[in-house]
Parts: structure tokens; sequence; C-alpha cells
């Protein structure tokens, strides 16, 4: 693979750029991998790629029945951050941060990955206590996150209003590491890395059964054909109930719209990320210079990729009443994607009941920020058997009512 | 130059001049006029600079599609960036800065950018800035930031208000073009509730600039004659400058409707967001002309062909003394034939097909206009502004044939309708070969509650372009003057076989500086799908989302890929048609009115007494209630204090009353709760838990048995509606035979807690009928009847471990029987008390609180509250979950009390650390603080918690984590701090 | 109870439609089985009014019985009369399966009138209230901005609104803005 | 945004007078029934890419619950129906099946 520098660019600039090779390639499958991936989004990748850098297994297709990247990973907000209440979610997080941290080096493919730092305001007794319970839990976790004063915060967020009468902003839990990254590039970044690992990356073929002998998978069914496989790797997020009933079983998930959207673009105005989940709202700047503007799920279940009104109604309502400025843009675009909302709200890596087939999902809101460590986790599973990172979010958990649960500390999604 | 013409203007009042700013400059401009046709009047062609090369730009369209003129708007509190000039009237006073430069739009220090231009191609900061690593936060992102992001920030709250309105109508039209002004007229006919809006101040569209004549009359006299028709019609809403943002599901569409924007005078809401159910929605929005790919079709004074027509017809400006019209269709031709009638310059029209128009070449030609057939441009001459065109074939790779002197140049690629409201919610798509255009699919519409398609076009939006063809589609049959068009040919490159050189200065996207030689790369690289290369491009991204780029692009990525572009196939169109203010969206909820607040009967009265308020859900409660010289800390001690030593108040109205009546009512309550309240006497009160299904504890409160068949439930705050809805879904869906009516009643009445040994002294004071001794009401029992002259219901439970009532009155007697309290309490040293308080005082007597010692992952075994689990029954709500083997663990951490060796408070959230790492290499943990606080009346810090084996554990001494890295000892004890008997609360 | 007060004590906000809490005011919930003539019966007698259809409203204009639900009744009646109603209607059920709630200090009762009422309204609920749709009669629960309401019109062409008493000031305040904003002249 | 029709007072109420509740006729597990009952009966879910019955509450309006059939993947609406009920009424069934002829639901199948 030509590897991209500041040189490469520099000697394509004086021929026109002429010269540049292919991403990813194209190709058709074969009649037969060692593990099929269904779902090219960014966890289907990143399960891939470690399946090849670390275990050596690359003879792997990432079947994705649209383009790659054109799922979550594509329409979500890009909030990074592992500053997670319970232990195994804030394993999981800060192993995926951690990776975020080298990943434009690792791949090759700048990600953008910008720790600008996070902040979640607290505006009620309640939230106070509640993240003040999450930075004593990150402390032992490992995970360094601090508590802000408003006046701290108000330095860090010059637009914020803490003296809003409704909510006054009374403190912040704040993780400096914390950010955004560009969310195209890191499933264009992973499937260009897996592509030059001799994977196929086959777009356009969508995934229509699963072929099982005595209890274990054999292979999948799809638009372009049957294609055999060893092991199974099922990463659809909203669709995991669809692939789980080809495949004859069910699992805790509901598949709700969760809507975003983007003001114009204005001048750098706001460095930092900002969560208000008392009045449901988080807002970032983009590099191109919009707000990126996200808020609370749909209630019903919904597969359509359109979420209803009131919900950016709600959410923009909040954003002005915290960011008074916010009044006077205007919402370029809105969009909605299907989350996949588990019974706890966290979410499953785990073995299933088809031998051979393995299930990441459960992401829900939130699934972005995990991606290298969910995707590391998920191949040292489906290679090993076995990953401490993946362990508590076995699918069994909700039979014997061992839950992970984030929302409990005024916790949040995103 | 561009100037304003001596008459024409149709839209223009030119006995009403205005005066506005323009980079500090004052201009003048006529009502009627848009910013964009005021600046052509005022020779300003140079409008701003763009996204990534900061390339001097012009306007280039006459309307919504607008992609270059965006301007930094107004003063303080009224300041908006990205303000489109082509769309905002101006009025008198109206100021307005160009964007995205600096120091200024004639010399802009990012212009530089344009020098590197070749090495900044799509998406080249995907492939540099990677190493090393610090740079990218530090150095590469704030650089490119600061080069990006248009317009400036507003700083000053917003002084204008909003607001809402639903509408109710059989069919929307959208569009007051003669398609929809037709369509309105048909539906208004059929006698149907009908609503037409348009986005723009005026109607007739495009048919009226274009001068048709429609059975004999003029489009201008056919329009007014309709509109006067459907203003006569009860049944007909017509309303301007209202744009319909987006379709939704189940007929749901809105409607952003500007009222003061265009005026001098902003006093009432300045937009107004229409919430519209249409039965059927018809969308006559028409269609929007593409500019043409060639070199230097960015420059200003390159405007579409039909924008040029419309500033002399509607506004009576010229863009340029001579323009060059350049067109692979018909169509443009009307503009070359109107400049020429009024009086300008057109020294050719380059028209790529080789066989060139129709009939209306003869017209042009009479009047003298040079006619060019299979011509292109090669290259646009001029740097801030037009000065030339280099002319070649068509079909050749650009050698130029001769330059023709200009300055302005009028391109016309061809049209495409305006699909986008029929697309929004899933409306399907065919590419129509000839027209080379993208046509609403009426097999594939969206579809509705019912299945049924509930969106349809007319017009242009269909994909009709000449008016006899338009009105046919709208149901009309009009004889017209217009001659048959030659057809178009499709021209995606002008030349055809430009070379690289040409098409990295032949612009797709004005805004965010995407080039042909862009699509092609990211084509190239394997961004094959229409989505990737959208987003490795950022083609169709900008604030005009593409209207004038987007089909340019993917014909040019269909080459490209060498697929047919049906198969490529569109983006995906996202509501807003243009972009809506976040103002509007709030409507009227900001402020004041940004939410509901709830307030007990008695909330001035603390309001008024120093409350620190504290919301809890909706309600606002008081915190604490400080005094002056007090600081909230003070207060709350005090407050306890005086509980503990004489007589406190606290407003309890907040908590939740449901009344549950009925045959079934005891049966029914002993599934909700985990207590026996069947057995529950009359007149009796008992402490009752609730678990959700999942086995976690929801809400608690104490449970009151009013008559035979009657319980009042007490619930938490906030709790009342939550758990009203429970009990009601429980009986609606799960045991709707059982006999059970439930009310919630929480409003009715005003509630107030007497704590402290005075407690009853304070009571007798305030006299009536009902014996308050300790014999005649006892501990968890209620009386009812007079208490002075209230109506009172008594409770005589305790929260705070003291003697307590709860006495509850109706909400309309609540704020008298507060000051009646506080005035007869006086010399008993009578004190109100807040939500703090509150806590501590609960804390201090080991009483759980639902919210702190529960977090949605408890059980009541968690918190040693056995003993209110009733054994005997089979089935409550949660037991079944409550039996799964993690819940029945003995390893689940349990409540204790914790007492700090050195006094001092153990921090709020604080873990237990335990030996050893786990295998993420996490710090291994025992359990954790679950309420902490200072408690005044022990004079040291306590807490609860939740240890594993911690109810075995009494007495040894564990460490808590602080913020800081260092460590808190405590010793585990009895929850139970103060008045371990209960002697206190029995006197 | 003389210093009993209602949750606004009757504050107005007068104009071309005027806003107007109308003070203490007589609510009753009642609950029960609309089938069983006893219920009926029972409602006619001590209201001397039908059982109002679905969503509909009967009055006498002192006493308004009005369609909440299925098996729930909203009766409006002078605020002096509600513990006597109260008692007479336990004493006429008594035996069968019934609820019977005074609210009357629970809510707070708006009058909402002149002439661009409808759009008023219309500015906060998801309701069609253009007359050929709402007519006088007619009850319509929603809500009014983000809180719960009940809409009912009258003959003369004015509404009531109810909704809890301690959003009493949120509820006022957002139609009397709505009123001060103007009409939007469709009806 | 959607509309659904209250079968109790006849509103068509709009989303934001509803309230949604998630799948419709589940069978409540309890004391007795083994953990993977009560598993399933708790969390597992159909969360059908097609026709799903559901819960909703008329919470702005009467107050009632109703179960409605809704397409998830087109949001049509096929009838809405009272909750006092273990099965979707024959009408409503007939409404689905013109649409998907062969549906049959997962209790009667
Ligand atoms: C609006 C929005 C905002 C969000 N904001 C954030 C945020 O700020 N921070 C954060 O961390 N997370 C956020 N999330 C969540 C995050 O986007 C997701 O958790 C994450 O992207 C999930 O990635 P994935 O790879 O599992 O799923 P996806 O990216 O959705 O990939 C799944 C892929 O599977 C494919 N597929 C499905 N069915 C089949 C089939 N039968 N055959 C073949 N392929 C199939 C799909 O086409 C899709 O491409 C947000 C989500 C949304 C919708
Ligand atoms: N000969 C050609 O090549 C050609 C091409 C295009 C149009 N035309 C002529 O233009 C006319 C087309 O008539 P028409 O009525 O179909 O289209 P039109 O363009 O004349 O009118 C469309 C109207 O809809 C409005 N509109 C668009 N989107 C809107 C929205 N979201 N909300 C509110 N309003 C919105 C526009 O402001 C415009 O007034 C005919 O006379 C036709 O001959 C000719
Ligand atoms: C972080 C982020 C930033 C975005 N910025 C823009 C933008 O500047 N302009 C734009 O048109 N869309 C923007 N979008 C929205 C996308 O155009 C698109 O709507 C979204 O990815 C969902 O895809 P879809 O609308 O094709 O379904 C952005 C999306 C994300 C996730
Ligand atoms: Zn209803």
């Amino acid at each position: 693979m030509r590897r991209y520098s500041v040189f490469a660019v520099a000697r394509e600039g004086l021929r026109y750029h002429t010269g540049w090779e292919r991403a990813w390639r194209s190709p058709q499958p074969k009649k037969k991998y060692d593990v099929i991936i269904v779902g090219a989004g960014g966890h289907g990748l990143a399960t891939a790629y470690y399946l090849g850098k670390n275990y050596g297994i690359t003879n792997v297709a990432i079947i994705e029945k649209g383009w790659l990247g054109g799922g979550n990973t594509g329409r979500n907000t890009t909030i990074i951050r592992s500053n997670y209440l319970q232990d195994p979610s804030a394993a999981i997080y800060d192993k995926a941060l951690k990776l975020y941290e080298n990943l434009s080096q690792d791949l090759n493919y700048n990600v953008m990955f910008s720790p600008r730092g996070l902040i979640m305001l607290a505006q009620t007794h309640h939230e106070v206590r509640g993240y003040q319970r999450t930075v004593m839990a990150n402390q032992l976790q490992g995970v360094a996150t601090e508590w802000v004063t408003p006046e701290q915060l108000k330095k860090l967020v010059p637009i914020i209003n803490i003296h809003g009468p409704r909510y006054p902003v009374m403190g912040g839990l704040y993780q400096k590491r914390g950010g955004t990254a560009r969310h195209d590039a890191v499933a264009w970044g992973y499937a260009r890395a897996c592509s030059d690992m001799g994977m196929d990356v086959i777009q356009q073929c969508e995934v229509k059964g699963v072929r099982t002998e005595g209890g274990k998978v054999v292979g999948v069914s799809t638009t372009k054909g049957d294609i055999d496989c060893d092991k199974l790797g099922m990463v659809v997020a909203g669709h995991t109930s669809v692939l789980a009933e080809m495949a004859g079983f069910r699992l805790p998930i509901e598949s709700v719209a969760l809507q975003a959207l983007v003001s114009e673009p204005i001048k750098p105005c706001m460095d930092v990320v900002v969560m208000a989940n008392t009045v449901h709202g988080y807002m970032s700047q983009s590099d191109k210079g919009e707000m990126v503007i996200g808020g609370g799920t749909d209630s019903f279940n919904n597969y359509t990729q359109r979420g209803s009104f009131h919900h950016i109604e709600e959410t923009v309502r909040a954003l002005v009443e915290t960011f008074p400025m916010v009044s006077r843009l205007k919402m370029l675009r809105q969009w909605g994607g299907i989350v996949d909302m588990t019974g706890d709200r966290s979410p499953i890596l785990s073995k299933t009941p088809v031998d051979g087939i393995f299930v990441n999902c459960g992401w829900g809101t939130g699934g972005f920020k995990a991606i290298p460590g969910s995707g590391w986790a998920m191949a040292e599973l489906m290679a090993t058997g076995h990953s401490p990172l993946t362990q508590e979010f076995d699918m069994f958990r909700f039979r014997e009512g061992k839950f992970i649960d984030e929302s409990v500390a005024a916790g949040v999604a995103h | 130059m561009s100037t304003r013409l001596a008459n024409s203007g149709r839209l223009i009042d030119r006995s009403k001049p205005v005066e506005f700013k323009f980079n500090g400059k004052r201009f003048k401009g006529y009502e009627g006029d848009t910013l964009a046709s005021a600046l052509f009047a005022n020779d300003q062609m140079m409008v701003g600079r763009s996204f990534k090369y900061h390339r001097p730009r012009g306007v280039v369209a006459s309307g919504a599609e607008e992609p270059n003129a965006l301007f930094n708007m107004g003063e303080g509190g009224r300041f908006e960036p990205n303000q489109r000039a082509t769309t905002q009237e101006v009025f008198d006073g109206l100021t307005i800065r160009s964007q995205n430069h600096w120091p200024s739009l004639e010399f802009d220090i990012g212009a530089v950018n344009q020098l590197f231009a070749r090495w900044l191609p799509a998406g080249f900061y995907y492939k540099m800035f990677i190493h090393p690593r610090p740079f990218w936060k530090h150095v590469y992102e704030p650089f490119i930031r600061q080069s990006a992001g248009l317009g400036q920030v507003p700083q000053e709250k917003d002084v204008d208000t909003y607001e809402h309105f639903y509408y109710f109508c059989d069919v929307l039209v959208v569009g007051g073009g003669i398609a929809g002004l037709a369509a309105a007229l048909k539906e208004g006919q059929a006698g149907k509730k009908v609503l037409l809006l348009e986005q723009t101040a005026d109607f007739g569209g495009r048919a009226v600039v274009d001068g048709v004549e429609i059975d004999g009359k003029s489009a201008e006299a056919w329009v007014q004659d309709t509109l006067a028709a459907l203003n006569a019609m009860p049944n007909v809403t017509v309303r301007n400058r209202n744009m319909a943002s987006g379709v939704y599901d189940h007929g749901y569409v809105l409607g952003y409707e500007r009222l003061t924007d265009h005026l001098s005078d902003k006093s009432g809401p300045r937009h107004r967001l229409w919430r519209i159910r249409a039965g059927h929605i018809i969308t006559a929005t028409g269609a929007i002309e593409r500019p043409l790919s060639f070199a230097g079709n960015d420059i200003p004074g390159v405007l579409l062909a039909a924008a040029v027509r419309d500033y002399v017809v509607n506004w009576g400006v010229s863009v340029g003394d001579r323009t060059v019209v350049v067109t692979n269709n018909d169509d443009a031709y009307r503009t070359a034939i109107v400049l020429k009638n009024a009086g300008l310059a057109v020294p050719a029209i380059i028209d790529a097909r080789a066989s060139g128009a129709g009939p209306i070449a003869a017209e042009a030609e009479k009047l003298g206009i040079r006619v060019l057939k299979g011509k292109a441009i090669a290259k646009v001459k001029g740097k801030t502004r037009v000065t030339g065109v280099k002319v070649c074939l068509q079909a050749g790779e650009g050698s130029v044939i001769e330059e023709i002197a200009c300055d302005c140049v009028a391109m016309s690629g061809g049209w495409s309708p305006v699909v986008h409201l029929w697309s929004h919610c899933g409306g399907k798509l065919n590419w129509d070969e000839d027209l080379a255009m993208f046509r609403p699919d009426p097999s594939r519409a969206p579809t509705g509650a019912d299945g049924q398609a509930f969106v349809s076009t007319v017009g242009s939006a269909s994909g009709y372009l000449s008016t006899a063809d338009v009105l046919k589609d709208a149901g009309l049959e009009v004889a017209t003057n217009e001659v048959a068009a030659a057809p178009l040919e499709p021209v995606w490159l002008m030349p055809q076989g430009a070379g690289p050189k040409l098409r990295m200065k032949a612009w797709l996207d004005y805004q965010n500086d995407v080039k042909v030689s862009d699509v092609q790369l990211a084509a190239r690289e394997g961004y094959e799908s229409v989505e990737h290369t959208k987003r490795y491009t950022t083609l169709g991204m900008a604030t005009d989302q593409g209207k004038l780029s987007n089909i340019n692009g993917l014909a040019i990525l269909s080459k490209s890929l060498d697929a047919s572009i049906p198969n490529v196939g569109t983006t995906t169109f996202r509501p807003p048609y243009t972009p809506i203010s976040m103002g509007a969206i709030t409507g009227a909820a900001r402020d004041e009115l940004f939410q509901p607040i709830h307030k007990t009967p008695m909330f001035d009265w603390h309001d008024a007494n120093g409350a620190d308020w504290e919301p809890v859900g909706h309600w606002r409660r008081t915190y604490a209630y400080v005094r002056n010289g007090e600081s909230v800390h003070d207060a709350v001690n005090r407050e306890i204090l005086n509980v503990r030593e004489n007589v406190g108040t606290l407003d309890a109205s907040t908590l939740g009353k449901i009344i549950v009546k009925g045959p079934d009512a005891g049966k029914f309550l002993d599934m909700l709760y985990t207590n026996m309240m069947s057995t529950l006497g009359v007149g009796k009160c008992r402490y009752g838990l609730m678990c959700n299904e999942n086995g976690f504890l929801s809400d608690d409160g104490v449970v009151v048995r009013l008559a035979e068949d009657t319980w009042l439930c007490h619930t938490t705050t906030g709790g009342a509606d939550r758990i009203h809805g429970w009990m009601e879904d429980w009986l609606q869906c799960e045991w709707w035979d059982w006999k059970v009516y439930t009310a919630n009643v929480t409003e009715q009445f005003a509630q107030i807690a007497v704590a402290g040994p005075k407690a009853r002294q304070l009571l007798e004071k305030l006299g009536g009928n009902m014996d308050l001794s300790k014999e005649g009401f006892p501990f968890m029992t209620y009386v009812e009847g007079k208490l002075g002259e209230f109506d009172a219901r008594i409770f005589r439970i305790s929260f705070s471990g003291e003697l307590s009532y709860e006495v509850s009155v109706p909400a309309s007697q609540g704020a008298a029987l507060w000051a009646a309290l506080q005035e007869a309490g006086k010399d008993l040293g009578v004190m109100p008390y807040g939500t703090e308080a509150m806590h501590i005082l609960r804390a201090e007597k080991g009483f759980i609180m639902i919210g702190d010692e529960t977090d949605g992952t408890i059980i009541p075994q968690d918190l040693n509250l056995q003993w209110a689990i009733s054994k005997k029954k089979e089935d409550y709500l949660g037991k079944r979950a409550q039996e799964r083997s993690f819940m029945a663990s003995p390893d689940r951490w349990k409540l204790v009390g914790l007492e700090t060796l050195d006094g001092s408070v153990i921090p709020d959230g604080s873990y237990v650390p335990a030996p050893g790492y786990n295998p993420n290499g996490q710090r291994n943990v025992q359990g954790r603080v679950t309420s902490t606080y200072y408690s005044p009346t022990l004079k040291r810090g306590i807490a609860m918690g939740i240890v594993k084996h911690g109810p075995d554990r009494m007495g040894e001494v564990i460490e808590f984590n602080r913020e800081d890295g260092t460590m808190v000892k405590a010793k585990i004890v009895d929850p139970v701090f103060y008045d371990k008997d209960g002697e206190k609360q029995n006197v | 109870m003389s210093n009993a007060v209602s949750a606004l004590n009757g504050k107005t906000a007068t104009g071309p439609v005027t806003v107007q809490e109308l003070g203490l005011t007589g609510m009753v919930t009642l609950r029960g089985d609309f089938e069983d003539e006893g219920f009926a019966a029972a409602v006619t007698q001590l209201t001397g009014l039908q059982l109002p259809d679905v969503r509909q409203f009967q009055t006498d204009g002192v006493k308004t019985v009005l369609w909440m639900s299925p098996d729930e009744l909203l009766v409006v009646l002078p605020y002096a009369e509600v513990n006597a109603f109260v008692a007479a209607m336990n004493d006429a059920l008594a035996g069968s399966h019934y609820l019977v709630a005074n609210v009357s200090d629970a809510r707070a009762i708006f009058s909402v009138s002149g002439e661009f009422a409808t759009e008023v309204l219309g500015k906060n609920a998801p309701v069609d209230f253009e007359a050929s749709q709402f007519v006088a009669g007619m009850v319509r629960r929603s809500r009014v901005g983000q809180v719960a309401a009940a809409y009912w019109k009258l003959d003369d062409g004015s509404f009531r609104v109810v909704c809890f008493r301690s959003v009493a000031e949120y509820v006022f305040g957002l139609i009397a803005t709505s009123a001060k904003a103007g009409p939007v002249g469709v009806y | 945004m959607l509309i659904l029709h209250c079968p109790y007072c006849g509103v068509n109420a709009e989303e934001t007078e509803l309230a949604a509740g998630g799948e419709a006729h589940l069978k409540r597990a309890t004391v007795g029934d083994s953990d993977e009952a009560f598993e399933s009966y708790l969390f597992m879910r159909e969360n059908k890419k097609g026709v799903h019955l559901e819960r909703w509450r008329h919470a702005y309006g009467c107050g009632k619950w109703f179960l409605a059939a809704r397409d998830t993947a087109t949001l049509e609406v096929f009838g809405t129906y009272p909750a006092q009920t273990t099965e979707p009424p024959a009408d409503v069934t007939e409404n689905i099946r013109a649409k998907y002829p062969d549906w049959s639901w997962k209790e009667t199948a």
C-alpha cells in the first residue's frame, strides 16, 4: 500500500493527483472465509482489523449491505470519552480511547482524533452527586477525570450561560482526554487497512440468511450468493434483531431512531464538547465550523432512519437555554439513525446460542467512542474464545440479573 | 459594471427608497429589493470568500439555491451569520458585513490557500498531518478550523421572540408558482380545506418572469386573477414568506414563516413555525437551473442564466453591460433576449449543441445576437470579476478559438426539479435521459399512516418545463405563446475533453470549493458510493445543500465510474429545505416558558423568605431558607438543630398522593408493594416499598387505609405521575378484570410536615376538634377534622425521628395554614426547614432515601429491608426477579452506617477499594458511600453506604477514596445514628 | 374557607383575546361504569344533566359534566357545593364500584375568549380548533405547551382550559404570551 | 411524527400526546417460571422490521392504553385496538394480510 504522508501528497500534487491508488479494493466474494463479519461499520471493520493485526487471521470478509461506514458510524455526533461509571464500561471505553490516541499513526490515515476535552454539566444536586461518584469510580479504574467548578467551566466554554434561571450550572465532570474524531475517516481508515491485509470488504451485499448445521454456523446467504465461513461475527447495530432471527435466536434489543442536527458553520467558538443531560442536549463544533448537536432517542421501534421532530425541538430548546447564542444560528440539516438499545443500555459482546456465531451489538447511542476497543476485544473473543474486556458484556447476563447500568449516576449514553 | 436600469423591475417600488450598510458603506435600494439585487444596483460584485481557498465570490443565483452571497447581518441581539442575500429583502437601516476573510474582503490573507490549491485536493487532510502526533490537535487542527467556518459568532442574547402554530388541512400546496396556484384552485373548487405556502414575498414563480401568455393574458394577469379567486374561497388559505421546510412522517409538515425579517419594525414574533398536518401534500416547488462546469465558472460575474433574467425583470438591475450566454438548452436564450430588449449588450450566445436551439434562436438572431453552435467556454478570464471568456469547441479539449470580452456570463446547464420535499419521507426518483433530470416517480411515492401515497408533485417539480405542460400537469388545459424548444443536450463538463488543468478550475460546489477534479479523485480512490464521494469531497454539504452542485457532481462521478447516473443515485434529501432559525424551533419555550415549573401553594412564601431553590423533577423545592449573612450550609444546620430542639415545618406538598379504591384494591396493592397492604387496618398508616418487574426499588411511601375499600398511597416527589401511570398500566393491560379505580390527587392537597419536640404544642395552639394527644392519636395512624379553621387530615408519621405530624389540607388552604403555623409557632421557635435538612434528619435516623440509597440497581434486600417484604405473599411485582442468581447472591453489597474516625465527612460518591486489581487492571472495589453528610446533631460526619458483607463486618474500619488520591478511614456501624430506640418519635 | 385561594387568584390578561383564571371553582372527578344505569341515574339525579357522549359535555350554565375517558367524568360546579355533592354522590353510589374525588384545588381553570381565541390556543396544542372542527359542546384533552390540559368550547365561542394547579402560572404565561403576540390571521 | 387513532376516545392523537409502551401481548412470567421464561418476558424482544404489535398510552388524552399494529419499516398503521385482549382482532389481522399475505402472529403461528 502507498503510504500517506505530506511528501506523497506533494509528489501527487505535481501530477494532478492522478497517481493515487484505491483506498480499498472492491472484490467479489470468495467461496469461503475463516471469518465473516457482517456489517462494515466501525465495529465490524475494527473487529476484522484486530483479527488480522493481533491474531494473524486475514482470510476475512466484511460484508456490508450498503456502503461501508454508512450506518450509525457515518451519522453519529462523534463524541469520544471513557469516563463511564461501571468497571466493565470504563475498561472497554478507555481501551478504545487509548487506541484512538494513536489510531491515525496506526492506520496511516488521519482520523482527526481531537482530544479537545469533554464536559458533562451538573445542573441538579442529584447530578452533582452522580458525577462526583463517577470521578471517584474513575480514579480507581485508572481513568483520569476531574470535577470542575462553574467558574472554571465558564473559562473553558465562554459561550455557556452558567447562571441559567432554570438550571444553573453547579459544576461539571471534565475529561481532558475526551473529544471527537472524524467519523467517516475512522471507518475508511480501518477499511483501507483491512483491505491492505488482504481482507475482502464486500459492499452492496446484503446478508439474507444464516446457514447452520447441527447448531453450528456454516455460512451466510447474501444478495451475492452463499458464502461459507467457520466463524461469523454479527456487527450490525440497529439490524441485530433481524440477523439474530435469521440465526434463530432473540436478543434483549430494541431498535429506535436517534437524531442529530448541524447548524450552519460559524467561526470557532467552542473548543470542547459539552453535554447537558438534565435538559437533554449536547453540542460540539466540527472542524468545518458547524455546531454538531444531539439529544434523546425516540421511544418507538423504528427502522426508517427518520425520527420525530419533537425530539429535535426538545434538544434545540435545551441548547438555546444553555448557550443563548444558538438561538440565532440556523439548523442546516437533521438526520436520524437506528440505534440498538439493550435491556440495560450496555452493549453485548458475546458468544451466542449458535456455535461459531458471535455478536457485537447494543452500542445504542454511544458506540462510536468504543470502536477501537470493541474491535480489539471482539477480535480476542472470536480468536481465543475469551476476553476479559467482553466477559461482563455476555448476552446471558440478563438471565442472571447481572446488569451493567450506566444510567444510574445521572450517567448517559453518547 | 452592474447597475440599476432606468425602468423595469416588477417587484421594486421606486417610490420607496431604502438605505442600508454594507461593510460600513452606505448603499441605496428600493422596497422589494433583495440584498442581492440591491448590491448589484450598487455595483457590488464581490460578496464574499469561499470556504477552503478563500476565492472571491459573487452572487450566482436569485433564490434559495444561492451558495455564495452569505452575510453577517444585523447588530447586537439581532446579529445573525450566514444570511442569504438572495432571499433577504432589504429594509431601511439594514446592516451587513461580508464573511470568511481577514483582514478584508478585498485583501484576504486566507487567499494564500489558492497558491497551494493543487496540494489541497479533496480529503488532503486524511493523508497529511499524521505525524508528529501532537501536531494535529495543537497546530494543524486550529489552523484548519480558523480558515473554515464562514460567519461570525453571535455574542448577545437573542432579543427577538418566536412562536409555533398548529394547522390542519386536507391539502397542503407548496409553491406559489402557476402550478401551485392552479393546483390550489382545483382542490379549493373541490371543497377541500387548502393551505398554500410560498417561500418568497410574491407569487407567480418563473412564468411571470418569462412573460408567458396564458390563454391570451399575461402570466402576471393570470396569476393575479387566480390569486383573487383563491382569496375569495373561505376554504383556501394562502401565505407568502412561508417556506415548507420539511415533510415528516404521517403528513406532518413544518412551515417556516418569516414575519419581520423584511421590516425595519421588528415588533412581534420574528418567525412562526407552522406545524401542519395535511391529508395530502402537493409540492409545486418548481425547478432549479444548473450551472455548467467550465474553468473559472466561479469568478464573480458568472451567474445562472435565469438569475440574470430575474435581476432585470424583477428588480430592474443588470449584472453586467456585456453578457455572454452559455447554454445547452433553449431557456437561456430568453435571458439573451431580455437583456437585449433592456438595451444591454449580448456579444454572443454560446450553445454547446451542434444543432443549436429551436425557433427561439431565430428570435435572438433577429435582435442581432450572435449564436455560436457546438461551442463552449474554455476558460473565464478575470480575478475578482469577469473580464471575458475564451471560446472553444465543446467536442474538443479546450484549444481557444476566440476571446470575447464581457463582464457577465449567464450559464444554463438545464434544470433540476425541486424534489426535496418529495424525497424527505422516501419518495423515489427516476432519471429522465432526454431532459437529463431526476423526476419524482409517482408509483414510488412516500406513504403515510394508511399505507397510501401522501405526497404528489405538479409542474416543473414533476419535471415539466413548458408552461402548457406545467398547467396540464396541474389539471388545466391552456394555450400559451411559447414556441417549441429543441431538446437539451447533457453537458457535464465543458469542454468535453477538458484536461486536468481546466478540471481543477471547474467548480461544482462554490461554497465548499469542490471541483470536477475532486470528484474524479474520489472515484479514483474508491470512494465510489455517491455518499462516500459526498463525505470525502464535502460536495453538497454546504449551506445550500448542493442545490446547484449535486446533480453535476454525481454526473461527473458516474462518468468517472462509467456507471449510469441512476445507478450512482442521489444522496439523501434531509430537512430543512433551506436552513431555519433555531429560535423558530424553540418558539415560545425560552426563559420563563422554557419548561413548566411546578409550584406548591406555598411557593410565594418560600420565595419571599430566602428559599434557596432546588429543582426536583419539574418541581421547585426549598433546599434551605437562607437568612441574611448566613451561608446555605449554616442555614441547613440551623434548621436541623431547630427541628431537634424545637419544631420545624417542611413543605411536603410535592409528595405523590394516589387514591386506590375498589373491591380488589387490597389485592392490587399487595401485588404492587413488597409489603402486605390488604391487612392494614382502616385508619392506619404503613411504610411501603415498590419494585419494578426487574426487582429494583422504584419508589417508597406511606400507605394509608382510608376506608374498607379505599387506600391512599403516598409516593416520592416526581413519583406521583410515574407510579399512577404504573398502576393504570397494570390495571388496564394485565389485570383488567380486577375492580379497582385510581385517582391521582397529588395537587388537591397541600401537605406540611410539622416535626420536633414541640410539634404537638404547635398544632394544639391552632385549636380545632381533633384529639392530638399521645393516646388519642398514636404513631402510624391518622385523624381527620378541623385544625383551627382548616379542613385537615393529619398523619402521625415521622421521617425525621422526632415527634412529627404531616398535616394535609386542600391546596387552596395551604398558604394560609403555612402562615398560621409560622405565626402560632413564633414563641415555640418554629422555623421552616428545607429538603437538605430533611435529608440529613432522615440520614441521622438511618432512613433510606430513594435516589440516594437506591440508583436503579438496588433491591430491598440490599438495604436490609427484608422486614418490609411480606413472606406470606406468593407474588408481588419484582419478586421473581429477586430470585435470580445474581440478586440472591450473598456477595451483594449491603447497607451499613459509616463513621469516619477523624469525624470528617466522606466525599460524595466515594468508593471502598479492595485488595488487588481485576483482569482489566482496575482496582477492585468492595463498596461505596450512598449518603454522606455533616451531622450538626452529632457534630461529625456520618454516612450510609453499601459494603460487601457489610452487616457482618460491624466495627471494622475501611477506607474511602478522595478525589485528591488520599483516603478516609471509616468504621462500619449501625446506620441508625440518632435515637436508636425511637423514643423521640413516640412521645 | 375564608382564606382559601385558587392557583392564580383570578389573574387576568385582557386584550383582543382575554385570558382569565376563574378563581375557586368546584371540580369533581367521577369514575364508574357508564353502562350501569345506577351510575348514569345518580349523575343525572345529582346534576340534572344527562351523561355526555364521548368527548362531549352537558351543561346548564351552573353545573357542567364533561367526558374525560370511557370511565371518567369531570363535574364542574360552584365551589361551595362540592363537599355536599361528593357526599351525596357517595350515598347515591354506595355499594357499587365507583370513585369520586374532589379535585377542585388540584386544578386551575381558565377562560380564553375573544376575536382570535382559536388561533391563540392553536399556538400551543396539536388540536384543530378551527370553528367547524371544534364545535361548542366538545371536550378535548391534550397538551398546552409541555403540560396536560383539557379544552372545551361554550356556546358563546369562548373556551375553558383546565390544567394542574402547580403549572397554572406556566399555562397562563404561555396562553397570555400567545395572545399578546397577536393573530395568525387564518381563522 | 406519528398519528395513532385512540380506540377509546376516537381522537387521532399525534405522537406528542401519546406514550409508547413497547411490544404488546407479552405473557407475564413470574414466581414458578424458569429463568429463561422470565428473561424472555422481561427482555427478549421481537423487535421486528415489519409488522410490530405494540402498546401505546393516550397519556395526554383519555389516559387509556391501547395496542397498535404498525410497520416499523414503513410506519404504516394497520389498526389500533383496546388493550384488554390477548391477540390482535380479526379486522386488524386482515389489514395486515392485505400487505403481507402470509403474515401470521408469533403466538398463533
Ligand atoms: C444520531 C446518532 C448520534 C450518535 N452519537 C454518538 C456519539 O456522539 N458518540 C458515540 O460514541 N456514539 C454515538 N452514536 C452511536 C454510534 O454511532 C454507534 O454506536 C456506532 O456507530 C455503531 O457502530 P456499528 O459499527 O456497530 O454500527 P453501524 O455503523 O450502524 O454499522 C452496522 C452496519 O451493518 C450493516 N448491515 C445491517 N444489516 C446488514 C445485513 N443484513 N447485511 C449486511 N450488512 C448489514 C449496516 O448497513 C451498517 O453499515 C450515535 C448514533 C446516532 C444514530
Ligand atoms: N423552459 C424551461 O426550461 C423552464 C424551466 C423551468 C421552469 N420553466 C417555467 O417555470 C414555470 C414553472 O412553474 P411552476 O409553478 O412549476 O414552478 P415555479 O418555479 O414557477 O414556482 C415554484 C414556486 O415554489 C416556491 N417554492 C419552492 N420551494 C418552496 C418551499 N419549500 N416552500 C414554499 N415555496 C416554495 C418558489 O419560491 C416558487 O415561487 C413554468 O412557466 C415553466 O414553463 C421553464
Ligand atoms: C459530525 C457530523 C457533521 C456533519 N456535518 C455536516 C455538514 O456540515 N453539512 C451537511 O450537509 N451535513 C452534515 N452532516 C450530516 C450528513 O450530511 C448526513 O446527513 C448524515 O451523515 C446522515 O446521513 P444521511 O443523511 O445520508 O442519512 C454531518 C454529520 C455528522 C455526523
Ligand atoms: Zn384516547
